[in-house]
Formats: C-alpha cells, structure tokens, sequence
C-alpha cells in the first residue's frame, strides 16, 4: 500500500485493472509514449504494448467516437483527453450514443467507457484548460458522473468504473493531482454513487465535490475556529447522487452550503439546491447558499477571484449558521 | 463516372465467374429479401396512412443495397445499419415478426418499443441498433474494426449509410480512423451519384463505386472489400449508386431473369411467394397489435445497468398515477 | 394584424425583418426551395435571393461553425436545424465560441446569432425528435436561452433576439408550431428576459416555457374547478432568468410547481426551484414541486406517460396546495 | 515531397520576379518582424521561467509563416490567428505594448486579461481573438469568407492552424464550407512535412506546399492564393513545412543575405534593431507589470451586452468581499 499522489494512483489502478482485465485498453492523445500530459499512462504503453495502449489525434470526437464503437463491441475503453475544455467535438457521442445504447437497444449492447477527463482551475489555465463541465453530463440520463477529491478515493472510484457497466465521465480535478499522497490499495473499491462524510459536524452541512473537497475542508477548520461545527460531504459521485448520505446531513443540519468551480446558474449546485429544499424543507432553517463560479466564462487574471475561494466558504458557512 | 461496377450484364458466364460462390439457395434468398422489403415497405405505408404508426421511411430502392452489400458478410462480423437497413435486417437472421414488433413498438420488441419504426436492434446478427444521428455509427464502426484488430478477431464490420450522412464531421473522422489503423470496416453509402472516391482515397480508404440498383454488384463489392480489409488492405468506401428516380421494383427487375435462367425463380414462385409474404406481414402486424406495448414501467429500464433511486422513485410515482385513474 | 400559427409567425416575423436589416441571412438544411421542414422559412428564397436565404448541407457543426463567422464578420445568422436533438455537432462552436467570443475578445467582437432549434415531444418524434435540451445551454454564460409559448410571443421575441446584440438559443416547440393562431404584428417586441403572468391566482404558482405552457394553463383551468387559483407564469427566457417576475409571484403564493418536458435531474427546473427556495424560503409554505421528464432519454411508446401531463400538473398543484 | 515552393535561392534574379512588389522597406519590415519575434519569445521565456507567465507557446521557428502570410493580406482583410502567430499580429499593426499588456494581463490589455498569454486580440487589425480549442478557427474564417462573398465585399481571409488542428472535424468542414462557395479564404497550416494536398483537392480547394522557412515563398503563396480567391477561384491550403528540428534562427538566416544584397540590411543594423528591439520589450513589460491587472469587477463585463441581474449581484457580492479585507 504504497503512499502516492492522485496522478499516481491512477496511474496504479490502471495498471492493476489492465493486467487483471484484459479487456480494458488506453485510447487518447499522447496516452503512449508520453505518459499522459499529466503522467498518468506512465509506463503503460511499455507494459501493456501498443495493441493495449493507443496515442489518438488530438481530435477529440475521433477518439470518443472510436472508444464508443470498442465499448459496443465488449472491451472496455478508457479515453484521456488532455483537458475536459475540449470535450465538446465528442459530445455528441457522448449524449446521444454512450449514454443510450444501453436503452435504445432494450438492453442487448452496453457502452462501459470511462471518459478521463482533467478538469478545473487552480492551475492558470485559462479560460480553456480550467472549466468544470460536469453539468452539463449530469442532465444526461445512462451517464455516470465522478470526481473524486484524493488519492485513495481516485483509485477506488476508477476501480468502480472500470468493474462497471455503465459509461462513466470521470472527471480528475487537475489541480489536485500533486496536491498530497495517501495510500492507495490495488483491492480497495469505491463503489459510485456513494458520497463520504469528510468531517462530522451538526451546525451546517458543507457540500463538495473534487477540486472543492479541500477548500471545504479547509473553510470547515475555520468555521470550527469561530464554533461553527460542519458536517462535510465529499459527494464523489454527482449522477446518481448519494441521495440518503446527503439528506441525512441535511436533517442532523437543518443548514447548507454547496461548493462549485462552474458557474453558478443551472449548475449542478442547482440539482443540489433544489433536492435539499424539496425533500428536506421542514427541515430546513437557513436559505442554502452556493458558492460557485461566477456566471462568466472561466477568466484568466481573476481566476483567483472567481474561484470559490476559503474566504467565500466561511463567509457562507457564517451567513448560514447566523441566518 | 461511367464505371459503376456492374455484374447483372447480359453475358451470364460474366455473371458466374462474379458470384460463382452463391448457391441456388442465397441467390433465392437474396431476391427473396428485396420481395420482403417491398412487402413491408408497402404495409408500412399503410400503417402510416391509417395513424397506427407515425413515422416509416422506406428502404425503396436501396434494398438491393442493403441486403446484397449485408450478404457478404459472415456470422460473427457486425453491421452498423442506417433507417433503410430492412434488407440487411432480413440477411443477418432478422424475422419479419420481430421487424413488426419493432415497427409497432409491441412488447416483443427486442428494444422495448423506445425507438421509431424502422430503428431495429438485432443483437443475435450483430446488427446493431440504428441510431437517429447521421453518421456516428460510421465513427462505431472504425471503433469495432479496430477492437477486432486489436483483439486478433478475424472479422469484419460493415457501416451503411445514406449521402446525406457524408456531410456529418463523423463521416470524416470515421474514415480517418479506420484507415490509420487499417481495421477491417467496410463503408457502404447509398447515393444517387458518386462523388467520394477522391475523398476517400485522401483519407487512406480504397474507393469502389458500384450501380446500387444491381444486387450481385453490390454483394460482389462488399465480399471483396471485406476480403481485402481482413487481409489488411485497410477499409473501402463503397458508393452504391441509385439515381434519383429510379422505380422501386427496378433491383428486383434486374435481378430476376438471371434466377429464371438458373431456374430457380418463375412468376409462380414470385406470386406464391408474395402471398406467403404478405399473410406473414399480416400476421405479424395482428400479433403485434395484439401483443401491445411494453408496461409503461419498462421505461425506466436500461437506462443504466441498474435503477437508480431516481428511477426507482419516478416509476413508484408512475405506478401511483395510473392505479388512481 | 393578421391571426397567424406559430410557424406563420415566425415566417412572417423573419420576413420582416430582413426587410428592415439587411445584414440579416438565413443559413440551414433545407431552408431555401423547400421552405424549412416546419415551413417556417416558406417563400423566404423567393422574396430574398440566394445571397441571404443558404441552404447547407446537413452537417450541423457546419452550419453553426460557418454561422459563427458570419457573425463576426458582421452579418446576423440565423440558423435552422430540423431538430434540436441534432445539434450537438455544432455544440463546440456554440460553448466554447459563440457565447464566449464576445468575452474572450474583452468586447471587441460580438457574435449576434440566432440558432433556432424545433424542440419537444408531442410529436411522435421518438428518442431524437423530441427532446428538450434547454439546460445544456443555460450553463453557459454569454447565451440567451428563449422559448416562446404561442404565436404572438413567437414573433415578438424572435424580434428582439434578432435586433439584439447577443446570440441566442431560440427553441421553438415544435408541438406548438400549428397549436393555435394569435394577432402577429411586425412590430411587437417581447424584451427577451421578461417573463409573462397567463394567469393571475394567489394559492399556487406554476412555471411553465414554451412547450408546457398550454399544459400548465389547461391544469390550472382543472385546479380552479377544485378551488385552487394558480398564477400561470410564462417564463418566456430561461436565460437571464426574469428573477423580479418569478419572485414577486412566489411571494404571493408561497407555493410552486414547475412543469418542464426535459429529464428531472439538473434541468433547468433544478436552478429555478434552487432558486426559489434560496431567495423566497421564508416565503415556502409547501416544498416545491418539479413535473418534469423522468430521468431516462425520451422514449417512444412510452411518450404519453414520459411527458408532464395535465393529470400530472394538477395532482401537483394539489399535492402544493394541500401541503 | 521535393517540391516545397522556394523563393529564397541563389538566382536573385528569381527572387525579384517572385517578390518585385515589395519595397526595400516591406523586406525590412518582414526581417524586422522575425527579430521582434525571437525577442519576444526569449523574454517571454525568461517571464515563465520566473513565473510571472504560467504559459507561452514561442511562434519559434513557424514565425516566417506567421508574418510572412499575414503580409500577404491588406487592409480590410480579415486573419484567423492560431496562438504561435505573434508575426502576424505585428504585421497587421499590434504594438510590442499591445503585446505585452496582452501577455501579462494588464489593464491596458484589450481582451482584461481573460486569456492565456499568446492568445491576443486586435480588431483594429481584423486579427480575430485566438481561441482555445484547436481549429474552430478555420470555420470561422470559411464563414467570414462566405459573408464577404454575400455582401461583395473584395477582400479575403486568411486561416492560421498546425498540423493537430487538422484531425479535428472543424477541419474538414471548414475546407469543404469555403470550398462549395468558392469563399475567398486562404488557409494555411503550418506543419514538419506536407500530406494534406489530396485531402485538400478532395475536397475541392487548391493545394499548395511551401518552404515555411521561406519566408518570402510563404508571401509568394499566400500573395497568389489571395488573389486567385478574389478572382472566384477558390480556397488554398498552403502546407508550410517546418521541418522538426530546424534551428529557431533559420528563417533569418535564410532571409537575410537577399536583405544585404539589396543593401538594406547588414550586421549592425541588426544589432542596432535588436537592442532597440529588447529595449521596447523591457519597457513595455515594465509598463504592463506597472500598470497592474484590470479591476476585478471588469470579469462581469462583456459575457453579454448588458450585465443581467445575477452578474449585477455577484458583482455586487464579490465587491462587498474584497471590502471586507
Ligand atoms: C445529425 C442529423 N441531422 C439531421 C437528421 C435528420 N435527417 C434524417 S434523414 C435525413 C436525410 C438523410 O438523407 P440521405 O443520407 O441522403 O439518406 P436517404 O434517406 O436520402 O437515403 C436527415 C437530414 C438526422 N437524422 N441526423
Ligand atoms: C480541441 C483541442 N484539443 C486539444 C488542445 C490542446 N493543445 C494545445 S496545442 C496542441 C498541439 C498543437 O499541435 P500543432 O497543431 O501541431 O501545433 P504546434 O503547436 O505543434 O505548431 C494541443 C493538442 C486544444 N488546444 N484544442
Ligand atoms: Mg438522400
Ligand atoms: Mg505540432
């Protein structure tokens, strides 16, 4: 159980699960040679050869296309694209064949691909290697919709998808993946669909997910300091979401803050949102808050601002707790 | 482009020497499935005209097409099929009662009646469900070749597609793919005149153009493009041309004096066999209705490998609203 | 003045308009000789020539790609897609260029296209002829997202969408193409952001846009026999929200159901019920409700059970109402 | 491919034919264009290493391309840059100020520092802001040339891209767009070895390669397929090849000896230049890094025409925040 960052235990798992599943196969722009754009196919075209390990054109709706037409046939393709900013030329794909092949056939073809998508800002990337898109997958029913927020959870969430039937967006918030080390076990499965309670607390539930698991918990200390105590919840997975995690949070808190990178307005904080109060509203003794992206496209010089900082999290923890 | 590849020419040893390899048997079953078509094409017609289905566009005189290019094609290879795909339906094992259920939308069909009529599944033939986006199964098809490849599959995949599917970026990109790594696709695109093969060759892919409207044409292109693809020549663009206006019985018409001169098609058999086709359309179109459809909560099903609670909590709600009316 | 149908509006509206703005072209498949498959675009050829009125070849990455040039160039675009399902080849160009060229460039360009996209069920159209994708473009700043519910709305907001500076999702209900006819007049102008009371109740307040407007008046009509009064809005744009419209009606009624085709799961009902609750929560008197599509893609046989049904609204309203 | 059009050999006879209507001062200000271009990229360089950039991507060797196709192009003339095109930028007018306001996301930055270093934005020079995702651009530009053609505008566009942009779809339906309206556009990629020209033919736009480290056969290139596009004959791609592994120098070490040949240019007016040249540059980094970032409030700006409700609200909450500390 080595101690490893999240781009290596991803790499790891891959490994693990290519040598225990010879179905599964690498498909993506310098996935080969190069290791990934951010390491994480290390190692792997040397291990598993090039029928197993395959560098694509960059052009995205080449590569998910492609993969969706390996998955039909019963591997078990695994696309990395160099950022989730350039997803679209494979959307299509992505929404109206991944997604439903499975139903449109009445069952008879599957598509399990996971999509391995480096999303999120934090790294000045811009306003095309920065963005969150998950939104925009979780309105797509046949879809499952990951982001894991640690090491330990990036290898056993990945390990899920790839022991699963279901197409999987599994996005990797970028600026997490040199963000610590934990231990990473080649049995360890988390299944999807199940949320983890990062940190106990009865004042307000704190809402996150990938990249905003830290900034979560980091608000969460804060917010203990001044006697706040939250109860924090990794979602992990956003479609299907831990719904019984979630509203059990909800009822010990009677209080929310959901944390986003993407924009506010219909993003999934939305979802969130909007689930907290129809199921829980007698509950419910403060206005849930999101603290999101601003609703403008990613900016460049005020990335800093538009992310929901520390700052924007305890301010909202305050606001909610004193409401 | 004077040179359409053409087999049903007036010189009949021309003719043997191109499909010397199909029995009496195949060559009956191949003019069978254009008869079948056009049988269902016309019930199908109907069935709109009268409402009980809303939509159906006709495998016309693509028939030809589809079953002769599917025809060479073996067990165990896989088809992308487009909306006028009954022919090659029909070849990879499809029934007329399964067709129906689909057109109908009845409980029997394999995919639930959640697609338009026309839009089959046919897991057992590989035929894999038809999509309403032009083009992507062009993209699939690439995929499935090189999966093939990659897995030492010694098969093939055919893709069918209409002329309006090569304006679709995945028609580019699908060749594209496929010739790179020289997978085993054939790509079969119906069209009323050829205009591809430079195209095609560009992005690495041998270009064929054959008249659409000749069945052993067809079948004698697609055999030897999927034995060049299997031997690694890499993928072919077939054109299968059929010029605006062409009348629907023409493929059968051109087809028929060659069985008659094997002997093994007359008038009689024609008339015998139509009839028998269309008390089978009928009955199946009656089983169909009779069946019904689907339950409703079968709509929840297949979204993903299992419910989730949403779905579970959609259909209890679902369930609740009928049992009050 | 004259009673028109939807279609006839917005033909009539496009006509006039390229009168008045010659920069004003028609781009899509089969908007010339054939006069659109809806027949929006009929005689539009005719009265303005090849040089404003292209037919394109299906490929709807081409026609929105080109489209976006246009429009930067100066012209105003106006696009056609047969039907909404279809336009994710184009959907890169509308993310990542179209709603964003105007930022990227810090407002040295604009990019004032109108893609009108046929949308909904009702039709018979099946798993690709019926769907609602609304909010996939209300993530993404820098759109305007409008649906309008009958013929006069069609024509006043496709007016102001053509007059102004922003690009705009323009989706069309395609059920309600030939619903009903209503007075057209060239030069009514419905501001896109604002949104319209149909019916004014003080108990319930339903939300409704384009397609499940006719859906949410008939159920208010059936609430009414059983004493409910509803406030019917007419969202009209889902993207800028009319917050004040919204607010103001829940604030009468404390109680709100909203009625939308597309799946449940971070709709654009998740943001408007999120919204809700987190600016009108001392308001609520009863959880809101979404009726909405289920979580699956749009099934064919099953269409009547998969769409929000009067039956459906009512029971809502009452389930709100008797809370 | 041994026939990569060149104009720079030794027959100065042959270059006066090729390039007799630019002046002494159009050559210096081509020699010109490749110093400010190396000394940009060295100080950019220097900038990311010390980390006041997080990103730069040096135009490099492909600045001949750059600036040598852009000045091709006149006034009115619409370009589509890719994110190495700092030459054409300079051609069509950007200041070294622009530049660096541009790359350090200064106040003075006509895009408020919302894009990654490289990625500029200058209308006045109708030099389109320059996108993220590879090759969009090159349908943009098909577009424009189509509006130009619609409106009887007599100018031209010119599409800027490398060699990955061309397995993108927006590609192939840009050549084929610009190509089925014989738009007048000129594309022109930039790439280690040519293998587009069947593509391009395919899909009905002229094919032309060129020595990219040429840079007066780039101009020659781009001169004549302008041209030829505003006399309604269609598109061009032009493959300029840049070998991988050329020196950063090439194009100025190749360009030069005709620029001494006609006594406009020699060793100390390059060093003359060049010291000038880094001057500007530390002063105008200086002035940006002087100048500051723009105000934290211009991020709600220019999403829409007019600030909506919500920007006009997290405006107001984001000012409220930066009061508080
Ligand atoms: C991406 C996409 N856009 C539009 C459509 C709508 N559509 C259905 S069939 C069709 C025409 C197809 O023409 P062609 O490929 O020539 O085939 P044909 O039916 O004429 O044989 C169109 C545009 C679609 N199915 N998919
Ligand atoms: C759609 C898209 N996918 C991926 C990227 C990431 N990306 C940026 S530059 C680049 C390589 C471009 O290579 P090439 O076109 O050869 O240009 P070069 O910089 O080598 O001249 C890639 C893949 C992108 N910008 N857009
Ligand atoms: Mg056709
Ligand atoms: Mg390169």
């Amino acid at each position: 159980m080595p101690d490893l960052n999240m781009a290596q235990a991803i790499n790891r798992t891959l490994s693990a699960e290519m040598r225990r599943d010879d179905s599964i196969v690498l498909l993506g722009e310098d996935v080969g040679a190069l290791g990934g754009l951010f390491g994480t196919t290390e190692g792997l075209l040397d291990e598993f050869g090039e029928l197993r390990v395959i560098d694509a054109p960059t052009g995205e709706g080449g590569v998910i296309g492609t993969a969706v037409g390996m998955a039909l046939y019963g591997l078990r393709p695994v696309t990395e694209l160099q950022f989730a900013d350039f997803v679209w030329p494979g959307f299509e794909h992505i929404v109206s064949e991944m997604a439903r092949i499975r139903y449109r056939s009445g069952g008879q073809y599957a598509c399990p691909l996971v999509l391995r998508l480096p999303y999120g800002g934090g790294v000045g990337g811009g306003m095309y290697q920065s963005q969150s898109p998950e939104a925009y997958f979780c309105h797509t029913p046949g879809l499952v919709v990951a982001a894991p927020s640690d090491p330990t959870d990036a290898a056993g969430m990945l390990r899920a998808a790839l022991r699963g039937d279901d197409p999987v967006v599994f996005l990797e918030p970028k600026s997490l993946y040199q963000d610590c080390r934990a231990s990473v076990d080649d049995d360890h499965i988390v299944p999807l669909g199940e949320a983890r309670v990062r940190r106990q607390g009865t004042d307000v539930s704190v809402f996150a997910y990938g990249s905003t698991v830290p900034v979560a918990l980091a608000a969460a200390d804060a917010a203990a300091g001044s006697g706040i105590q939250t109860d924090v919840v990794d979602l992990r997975t956003l479609l299907p979401l831990d719904i019984a995690t979630v509203l059990s949070s909800i009822a010990k808190t009677g209080r929310a803050v959901i944390v986003a990178e993407s924009p506010t307005y219909c993003g999934f904080g939305a979802e969130l949102s909007a689930t907290l109060s129809e199921r829980a509203l007698l509950h419910l003794e403060a206005p849930v808050e999101r603290v999101a992206g601003f609703d403008v496209p990613f900016p460049h010089v005020h990335e800093d601002d538009y992310l929901p900082s520390k700052r924007r999290v305890v301010a909202a923890i305050e606001r909610v707790a004193n409401f | 482009m004077g040179e359409l590849l053409t087999v049903l020419a007036d010189d009949v040893e021309a003719i043997e020497r191109n499909v010397g390899d199909l029995s009496d048997a195949d060559l009956t079953a191949l003019y069978e499935s254009l008869v079948v078509t056009r049988v269902v094409d016309e019930r199908c017609a109907r069935l709109q005209q009268s409402g009980r289905i809303g939509f159906w566009i006709p495998s016309g005189t693509s028939a030809a097409v589809s079953a002769g290019a599917a025809r060479a094609f073996e067990d165990g290879d896989w088809l992308y099929p487009s909306y006028r795909d009954v022919g090659a339906f029909l070849v990879r094992g499809g029934s007329i009662e399964q067709l129906f259920a689909q057109v109908l939308s009845s409980r029997d069909d394999l995919a639930r009646g959640r697609q338009l009529p026309g839009h089959a599944t046919l897991p057992a033939g590989r035929f894999v469900s038809v999509s309403g986006p032009l083009a992507t199964q062009i993209q699939h098809a690439a995929g499935t070749a090189l999966a093939m490849k990659l897995r030492h599959d010694p098969h093939a995949v055919l893709a069918l597609f209409g002329a309006a599917a090569t304006d679709q970026a995945s028609f580019q990109i699908g060749l594209s793919t496929a010739a790179r790594h020289a997978a085993p696709v054939v790509f079969v695109c119906r069209c009323p005149s050829t205009s591809l093969a430079s195209l095609a060759m560009a992005h690495g892919v041998n270009p064929v153009s054959v008249d659409g409207t000749d069945m052993l044409a067809v079948y004698t292109a697609a055999r030897s493009a999927r034995e060049a693809a299997l031997a690694g020549a890499g993928p072919t663009l077939i054109e299968a041309v059929v010029p605006a206006g062409t009348a629907a019985l023409e493929p059968a018409v051109r087809l028929r004096p060659y069985l008659e001169h094997r002997g093994v098609w007359d008038a009689g058999r024609e008339d015998e066999f139509s009839r028998r086709c269309e008390e089978r359309v009928a009955a199946a179109v009656a089983a169909a209705e009779s069946a019904g459809p689907p339950a409703a909560d079968t709509m929840f099903d297949d979204v993903w490998a299992q419910r989730p609670w949403m779905l579970q909590e959609q259909s209890r709600k679902l369930r609740r609203l009928k049992d009050e009316s």
